[in-house]
């Protein structure tokens, strides 16, 4: 064992035992909640919760590592989500047969000869165009690959929502889907990234939230691509679905159960392997660069950190497990709806893990990620449970039942989630394992 | 009584203590100075008499008063002040807004003091209106000064003062220090630039690891060869 | 000795506004039956909650709680199409569990493949958008402009109205989503205004953007005439505004809004104190009662054979049950007659794929109240 | 004699909204020399410095160093090509041990790619073992061995300039800028830090360029002196000479104080 | 002339109110960040939280019989600001004094923020039910001005709600109120000098935790004035003031975190932005039609983007202005 990882095993002592004990704690939790709610059920919530806890990984090594304050995770997963149904989908025949391919690749050849434009305009000072007459020719390059490209996407657009639909998937295998997902997020976090990692911290934060609300936007407004508001369902899964089970004679239970098993499985491994990368990586001089700049990025770049492209390493690497995680979301849950993403729900919820479970901290992180999606989902039955009692109770002083008891009770588990967020951070505010100090023996 | 007066005091940041007994006594005539090597607690011993971290043991008394582990809002109205090393003005705010935080406490007319400070720098009394932020290092170390001293204090502190100014300021400092002290306000100040400090010091202090090592006035410091061999740098 | 049907709410999210008000109708339906002498052997009929938030990601874990867990019989809801799909095709479908949704209106919910189980009794957008059309159109009403919630319903509506309109020699000046939960509509409103239209066409929510954007633009004050889809028919519409702004506008619902089916939910709905007129409540009302129903025809509370006994009761022909009427349709049941089943939402009728087909009726507010006109021909 | 210039600053200027701290300047640093750099506060002297690593793009002129123009190159570029520099206001990495402030400080760490050190781990640990050695003698010779486990954020001001310094000692450098080093640092150990760095001028060849307001230590270690003011070089020589100048007595060092 | 009167009525005043709103939470929002440097993120919802006490306040009035001829929940504007200001002060000592007391990390106050919103929606919707409500308590209608323009040749009239024009006055007499505030009083000046450099502010003798609890007073008043006037000019629902935190916060960063004036003009910024953006220019330059030849008549709708994207107009011009300006228009404080 080298040095480094020395020190940091044995300067693990003492989080080592209380990371064991919380671990304890939450299979503790979900031994309960699955004798309670059944073994089908709880494999459900494992199986997101290990989706979850893949994405917490991803904006720990943005925000754990680098600091980089990424609030567009909600557009990441929207976007890991979109790139599954493309490539997994089912092949949609009408719009093959269709103009629809011609139009798009004239659409595309549109957008290439936009980009070419203001790529070329870009060039102009070899030609001796340089300052404010530069400006204005690349805004005005912009505008007009715009427009070309407007003029041809409009069109194709009209065309494939009229005729087809939307395009459709090429009916591949969704683990190549995943794939894809992380892909398709590295490239756009490696353009959100270029243009917005020089913001400092709540800037960038804000910024990103932007950048998020404008994916959220295309995504929801492109129908020919995403089927927009009309949602795509089902996407296939790379298991058997419980109804092939069930055809090959399973019972209904039994079948829920295997086919959760292997799905968390599959999970399960791509998680375990992203874990142990990201851990190996953390653990060595990458990571304690990583943290040097998130420290001070000033002096890193002074001592030879090339900063820029390594906070975009970071927010790329972080991004891709962010853009497989809503991948598999998609998949699981056999939908991609675009209306269904909340930043609330998708953004600060991934945060509220990270920073409960322990920023810096990779097994803090995924302690982090089940503990809270589980909170969340037990919310449910237990915000009914306490409320129920409370308006029986009331009812019996004589008060009379609380109106809408039943609907208002749920209200209550956004506020469950609210106090044991308010909780843990009163009693561990770096976190419940936090991020451990590597020092010498 | 002396003015300010520590008895063996223990003090740090939560893990080990960092001052293992610092005795310091300082009279309203006095100008105290500590040096001592980087890390030796000069600048933890003024941050606790000033509450700013948590005092476990030994005697903190100002003006007879237990003071210890009290809270600047507290202390400043009783006499003491403190001008920290660094990050020391408010740099968005003028130069008047800067001595009126530092009149803060008082509830009298203060405009009476303003009009000393300005008198002991004149140049303040020019850059008035101007934001603290686009002076120059020693003009800031001065904004600094004159805050502390906007309170009235018996006593003023100071965490190396010259630290980063030019010799031509660091010499302006010093003589700044040595008439507000002639003005009847008790100073304690850490200083590396030993040898220039000790020099008009009436009250040294030697700390290391947390200690007091010799105790004198500047002029028996630096004459003790002990001393300047190894903390003023032969 | 209790026969629980699972409700999946969206109880949080986006639909907060109007998700209590379709739980309540449903409970009501469940208290009709137990009041009537139970279900079954006099079994209790219950009703288990859980919270889908409008979202697939949350409807998962909620709809397996009701199937996997809770063990229902059958699950009514959820309300947006998003958790709806979610949860039929993660564990209604392979559970075996009968759905019937009373709000979700997408397209794709008729494409799942759901061995006869996923049911809605709520009108397709598509009819109710060409009805409305035609009505303006038969009233002289060539110009509009159009502003709709940018969901599925919205979307799904406005688009059918715009076809019809436009086929049938009108013409949309402006055709402007919004999106809910905005503090401001008033851009839009604008957008809308600039076209020239004077009549307004507003398919959203009445308590969510929909009431927001009719309050606005009766401020803006450039409008004569304001139409109306379901989401905008509720009770709120005229307690909270005033009816001499809004006189002479136009609202279409699905039929039949009135006759005996919905005068009779009506009475019951104010005995209980709650809102007939709110969105989606008889929808939910029947959707319940229904699978009430089909509960006790297939005459255990076995999840095998309930979608077929849901046809049957709901399907003509057949002896009319109206709402409410629990203790008659037990014993006709019982009986071994055939009943139909006449909702207050529609008389109910489900084709090959678990939709519903509907005629539509419109109202018009008229010295200070909404008067139903009767059907669109 | 351009590859007898290491650093060679041509006429560059840096305005700050209506301010300009560097202006029109010009000065260059011998090869092998230790060049001190003095003026009155808010001369520019940092901002020269920082013009000169990088940190800071010149509005005019040009830096050529080692016989390269590397106006607008950045500051990692900079420190692969052989500059490396301190701050005047210590730029520790807080939330890491001082050990580890001065082990991320060589470049060209396999570790430090991903590629690397997912799959030839081996190699990683290699180097790291070097690192981990060179970075405890260097602590060793600060006097921060007691405090090599401390965050660097809990270290006295003093120390964290110690700090500041010991990364020029982590790598080979042919070019050191250190801004104020000496405000802050005991003089004892001040004396050890200057043998250091003569030694390291004189054995290894290591160029120094100095800010210092300590004049001691200017006149001990550097030859020649170069004096700024107001965003220009005024004066070149050897100490001597500057001190021996009426005017920049008068506005730079002026008279002692006298004892109290 | 009715299309001066139609940009009148869609941008300047629509922006105007909008703006105002904006403005009135971006400064409370800017303000916590300046002194205790974290991003506030239940801030819409303390805004909601302020509506509903007016609600109740007015609602109280109302069962009294008290009815004035003005908006009642502008009526009981003060007692709901003291109240929520009361409320804010609990939060503080509640949920985040006990986090900065164990010297928590901004990013740990705003998860925290995270979850005192989710506490405040939860609870809201317990009480009030998760429906929309009028703030227009005791049925009074909402008054509307129609200033005829017909002597200018206008055939509309330039409309304004009663609740806008008291929102026009509250925001400008509280924007004057606070600049005093803070320029000339003791405790003004002491925020800013906490916002400045809060570790010298504490050494100068400033009561620092007296400090914090004046702004949570100020940021609760401001937010009950800012929700409660939005409550007036649309409806009051649990989600009102959630639905816009975005925008605050971008207009507050737009500003310059930390920027009281930074707030307001960011605020106006942001609101403009969004109305311009998606306004349909038809409208105003239809008289064009007249001298454009045959067959090059303006579309109906000739906005710059469609509503869809109107919230991303915010987003897109908050990015570029980050992009030309780091840290917002004012220079603003950054953790
Ligand atoms: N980032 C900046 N923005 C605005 N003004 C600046 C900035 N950096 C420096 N200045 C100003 O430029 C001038 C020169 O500053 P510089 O730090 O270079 O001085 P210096 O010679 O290093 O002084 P000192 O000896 O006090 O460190 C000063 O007036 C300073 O206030
Ligand atoms: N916030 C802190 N937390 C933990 N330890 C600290 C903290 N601040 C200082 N220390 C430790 O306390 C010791 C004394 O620090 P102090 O700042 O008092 O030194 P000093 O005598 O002022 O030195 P210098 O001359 O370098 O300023 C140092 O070893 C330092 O590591
Ligand atoms: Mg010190
Ligand atoms: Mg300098």
């Amino acid at each position: 064992m080298s040095a480094a990882s020395n020190a940091a095993t044995t300067g693990w002592d003492s989080p080592l035992r209380r990371g064991l004990m919380l671990f304890a704690l939450m299979f503790l939790i979900v031994v309960v909640v699955g004798v309670v709610q059944g073994t089908a059920s709880i494999l459900l919530i494992l199986t997101q919760a290990t989706a979850f806890a893949l994405i917490a990984l991803g904006l720990n090594i943005q925000w754990g590592y680098g600091g980089l304050f990424n609030f567009a995770i909600m557009g990441f997963l929207m976007v890991g989500g979109a790139s599954t149904v493309f490539l997994s989908y089912p092949v949609n025949q009408v719009f093959w047969d269709g103009e629809g391919p011609m139009l798009l690749a004239r659409a595309l050849i549109a957008f290439l000869i936009g980009l070419g434009l203001v790529l070329l305009v870009r060039q102009s000072h070899r030609i001796g165009i340089t300052g404010k007459l530069k400006t204005a020719l690349v805004i005005l390059a912009w505008f007009a690959a715009y427009v070309i490209y407007r003029s041809q996407i409009d069109p194709a657009a009209a065309y494939i929502e009229a005729n087809a639909g939307f395009i459709g998937g090429l009916g591949l295998h969704p683990v190549l889907g995943w794939a894809f997902g992380g892909l398709v997020s590295a490239i756009i976090a490696l353009f959100i990234g270029r243009i917005s990692l020089g913001l400092r911290t709540d800037y960038l934060a804000i910024a990103t939230i932007g950048i998020s609300e404008i994916l959220r936007a295309l995504i929801k407004n492109m129908d020919w691509l995403t089927r927009g508001t009309m949602t795509v369902s089902p996407m296939p899964w790379p298991t058997p679905l419980p109804q092939q089970l069930q055809a090959a004679g399973l019972s209904i239970p039994d079948s829920f159960t295997f086919a959760r098993i292997m799905f968390l499985a599959i999970c399960l491994v791509i998680l375990v392997g992203a874990f142990l990368l990201v851990q190996r990586a953390y653990g060595g001089p990458w990571g304690r660069m990583m943290r040097a700049i998130r420290d001070n990025h000033i002096a890193a770049a002074s001592m030879g950190k090339d900063v820029t492209s390594r906070q975009l390493e970071l927010f790329v690497f972080g991004s891709i497990l962010m853009g497989i995680g809503g991948a598999m979301l998609a998949t699981f849950t056999q939908i991609f709806d675009p209306s269904g993403y909340q930043p609330i729900n998708h953004t600060f919820m991934v945060w509220v893990m990270v920073i409960v479970g322990g920023a810096g901290n990779n097994w803090g992180v995924v302690l982090g990620a089940f503990l809270i999606y589980i909170v969340w989902v037990i919310s449910d039955p237990l915000a009914q449970l306490i409320f129920l009692n409370l308006s029986a109770l009331t009812e019996a002083i004589g008060w009379g039942a609380i109106p809408e008891i039943d609907s208002r009770a749920l209200q209550m588990r956004v506020f469950v989630l609210g106090v044991v967020i308010t909780i843990a951070l009163r009693y561990a505010p770096k976190g419940l394992i936090p991020e451990v100090v590597r020092r010498e023996t | 009584m002396p003015l300010i007066e520590l008895k063996h005091v223990v003090a740090g940041y939560g893990g080990a203590p960092i001052l293992n007994g610092v005795d310091i006594a300082i009279e309203k005539s006095d100008i105290g100075v500590i040096v001592g090597p980087n890390g030796a607690g000069k600048s933890t011993t003024l941050k606790a008499i000033f509450g700013l971290l948590k005092v476990t043991g030994g005697t903190i008394t100002f003006a007879g008063e237990d003071i210890a582990n009290s809270l600047p809002d507290k202390l400043v109205p009783r006499g003491l002040s403190f001008v920290p090393q660094e990050k020391n003005v408010f740099t968005s705010m003028t130069v008047e807004e800067n001595l009126e935080m530092g009149a803060f406490t008082r509830r009298d007319d203060f405009s009476e003091t303003m009009a000393w400070v300005y008198e002991m720098f004149p140049v303040l009394a020019e850059k008035r209106r101007q934001p603290a932020g686009e002076l120059s290092g020693g003009q800031r170390q001065m904004v600094a000064m004159g805050r502390a001293l906007m309170s009235k204090p018996s006593l003023l502190m100071l965490d190396e003062p010259s630290a980063g100014l030019s010799p031509r300021y660091v010499i302006e400092i010093f003589e700044t220090i040595v008439r507000v002290n002639q003005e009847g306000v008790g100073i304690l100040m850490v200083e590396q630039n030993a040898r220039q400090a000790l020099a008009f010091a009436s009250k040294g202090f030697v700390l290391a690891g947390g200690q007091n090592r010799f105790t004198g006035t500047g002029a028996e410091l630096i004459a003790d060869p002990e001393v300047a061999k190894s903390f003023l740098g032969g | 000795q209790e026969v629980k049907i699972g409700f999946l709410a969206d109880v949080t999210g986006p639909i907060a506004g109007f998700a209590p008000g379709m739980v309540d109708a449903g409970n009501l339906a469940i208290t009709h039956v137990n009041d009537q002498g139970g279900i079954l052997d006099g079994q209790n009929l219950t009703s288990v909650l859980a919270d889908s938030a409008c979202d697939g990601g949350s409807a998962g874990p909620a709809a397996d709680r009701l199937v996997n867990a809770e063990n229902v019989v059958a699950i009514f809801g959820g309300y947006c199409s998003g958790a709806t799909i979610a949860g039929a095709n993660g564990s209604a479908i392979p559970g075996n569990v009968v759905m019937i949704s009373p709000a979700s209106t997408a397209p794709a919910v008729a494409e799942l493949e759901d061995n006869d189980l996923v049911f809605r009794d709520v009108v397709p957008d598509s009819i109710q958008g060409v009805k409305a059309a035609e009505l303006l159109l038969a009233q002289g009403v060539t110009e509009v402009g159009l502003t709709y919630v940018n969901n599925d319903y919205g979307s799904g509506l406005a688009g059918a109205f715009e076809e019809a309109f436009v086929a049938g020699g009108g013409t949309v000046l402006a055709n402007v989503a919004h999106e809910d939960g905005k503090a401001d509509y008033r851009p839009e409103i604008g957008q809308i205004e600039a076209s020239g239209a004077t009549t307004l066409v507003i398919y959203g929510y009445e308590n969510a953007g929909g009431g927001a954007i009719l309050n606005q633009a009766v401020e803006a004050g450039s409008f004569d005439l304001f139409v109306g889809g379901d989401g905008m028919a509720g009770e709120a519409l005229l307690a909270t505004r005033d009816a001499a702004n809004l006189e002479g506008m136009i609202l279409t619902q699905a039929a039949p809004a009135e006759g005996p089916a919905f005068d009779a939910l009506a009475a019951l709905t104010e005995a209980a104190g709650q809102d007939v007129n709110g969105t989606y409540v008889t929808n939910s009302y029947d959707a319940v009662f229904l699978l009430a129903l089909a509960i006790e025809k297939s005459g255990s509370a076995d999840r095998e054979g309930i979608s077929a006994a849901l046809r049957e009761v709901a399907n003509a022909p057949g002896e009319t049950i109206l709402p409410g009427e629990w203790e008659k349709a037990k014993e006709l049941i019982a009986a071994g007659t055939d009943i139909n089943y006449e909702g207050a939402s529609g008389t109910v009728e489900f084709d090959d794929v678990g939709d519903v087909a509907g005629a539509i009726n419109y109202f018009v507010v008229e010295g200070g109240d909404v008067v139903n006109k009767g059907l669109i021909e | 004699m351009s590859s007898d210039l290491v650093i060679d600053v041509r006429n560059v200027s840096k305005r700050f909204g209506g301010l300009t701290a560097v202006n029109n300047c010009s000065l260059s640093v011998r090869r092998g020399s230790i060049t001190g750099l003095i003026g009155p506060n808010g001369a520019g002297k940092s901002t020269l410095f920082n013009i000169v690593a990088g940190n800071i793009v010149p509005d005019e002129g040009a830096v050529i160093f080692d016989g390269e123009d590397v106006t607008g190159m950045k500051p990692h570029q900079l420190f692969r090509a052989g500059m490396l520099r301190t701050f005047q206001i210590a730029h520790e990495f807080s939330n890491m041990t001082a050990l580890e402030n001065l082990m991320m400080v060589p470049g060209d760490q396999p570790g430090e790619h991903l590629a690397y050190s997912w799959f030839r781990p081996w190699l990683v640990r290699g180097r790291e073992i070097e690192v981990r050695k060179k970075a405890l003698d260097v602590i060793d010779f600060l006097k921060l061995g007691h405090v090599r486990n401390e965050l660097a954020g809990n270290l006295s001001g003093g120390q964290k300039k110690l700090l500041e310094l010991g990364r020029t000692m982590m790598v080979d450098a042919k070019v050191v800028l250190l801004d104020e080093v000496a405000a802050g640092v005991n003089k004892t150990l001040l004396n050890d830090l200057a043998a250091n760095i003569e030694r390291m001028n004189r054995e290894l060849g290591y160029t120094f360029f100095v800010i210092e307001h300590d004049m001691d230590l200017i006149g001990r270690l550097c030859d020649p002196v170069i004096v700024m003011a107001q965003g220009e070089k005024i004066a070149e020589g050897p100490m001597a000479e500057i001190r021996a100048n009426p005017a920049i007595v008068e506005a730079y060092f002026g008279t002692p104080v006298e004892a109290a | 002339m009715d299309e001066l009167i139609f940009f009148i009525n869609r941008v300047l005043i629509s922006g105007t109110v909008l703006g105002s709103i904006y403005a009135l939470g971006a400064i409370g929002v800017t303000l916590i960040f300046g002194i205790l440097r974290f991003a506030h993120f239940a801030h819409g919802d303390m805004m909601t939280m302020g509506a509903f006490v007016a609600l109740i306040l007015a609602s109280a009035l109302a069962a009294m019989g008290i009815i004035l001829p003005l908006p009642m929940g502008f009526v009981v504007l003060p007692a709901a600001m003291v109240i929520t200001a009361l409320l804010a002060l609990g939060i503080d000592k509640g949920f985040y004094a006990p986090l900065r007391a164990r010297g928590a990390k901004p990013v740990t106050l705003l998860i925290a923020s995270i979850g005192v919103t989710l506490m405040i929606q939860g609870l809201i919707r317990l009480i009030f039910g998760s429906g929309t409500r009028q703030l227009y308590v005791g049925g009074e209608p909402k008054d509307i001005f129609r200033f005829d323009m017909e002597w200018l040749g206008g055939s509309r009239p330039i409309s304004i709600t009663e609740p806008q024009l008291i929102m026009f006055v509250v925001t400008a007499i509280i924007v004057v109120a606070l600049h005093l505030f803070l320029t000339r009083s003791r405790l003004g000046k002491a925020m800013r000098a906490m916002a400045d450099n809060a570790a010298l502010a504490q050494v100068s003798g400033i009561n620092t935790a007296l400090v914090v609890r004046v702004t949570w007073v100020i940021a609760g008043s401001l937010a009950c004035v800012a929700g409660t006037m939005l409550a007036l000019d649309v409806a009051l629902m649990p989600d009102l003031a959630f639905n816009i935190v975005l925008p605050i916060f971008a207009a507050a960063i737009v500003g310059g975190l930390g920027h009281a004036y930074g707030a307001i003009v960011g605020g106006f910024l942001i609101a403009f932005a969004e109305t311009l953006a998606v306004f349909n220019w038809t409208a105003v330059l239809r008289p064009l039609n007249a001298v454009l030849p045959e067959g090059m008549a303006l579309p109906a709708n000739l906005a710059l983007v469609p509503t869809e994207y109107k919230l991303t107009v915010a987003f897109v011009i908050l990015v570029i202005t980050l992009l030309v300006r780091p840290t917002g228009i004012f220079k603003g404080a950054s953790t």
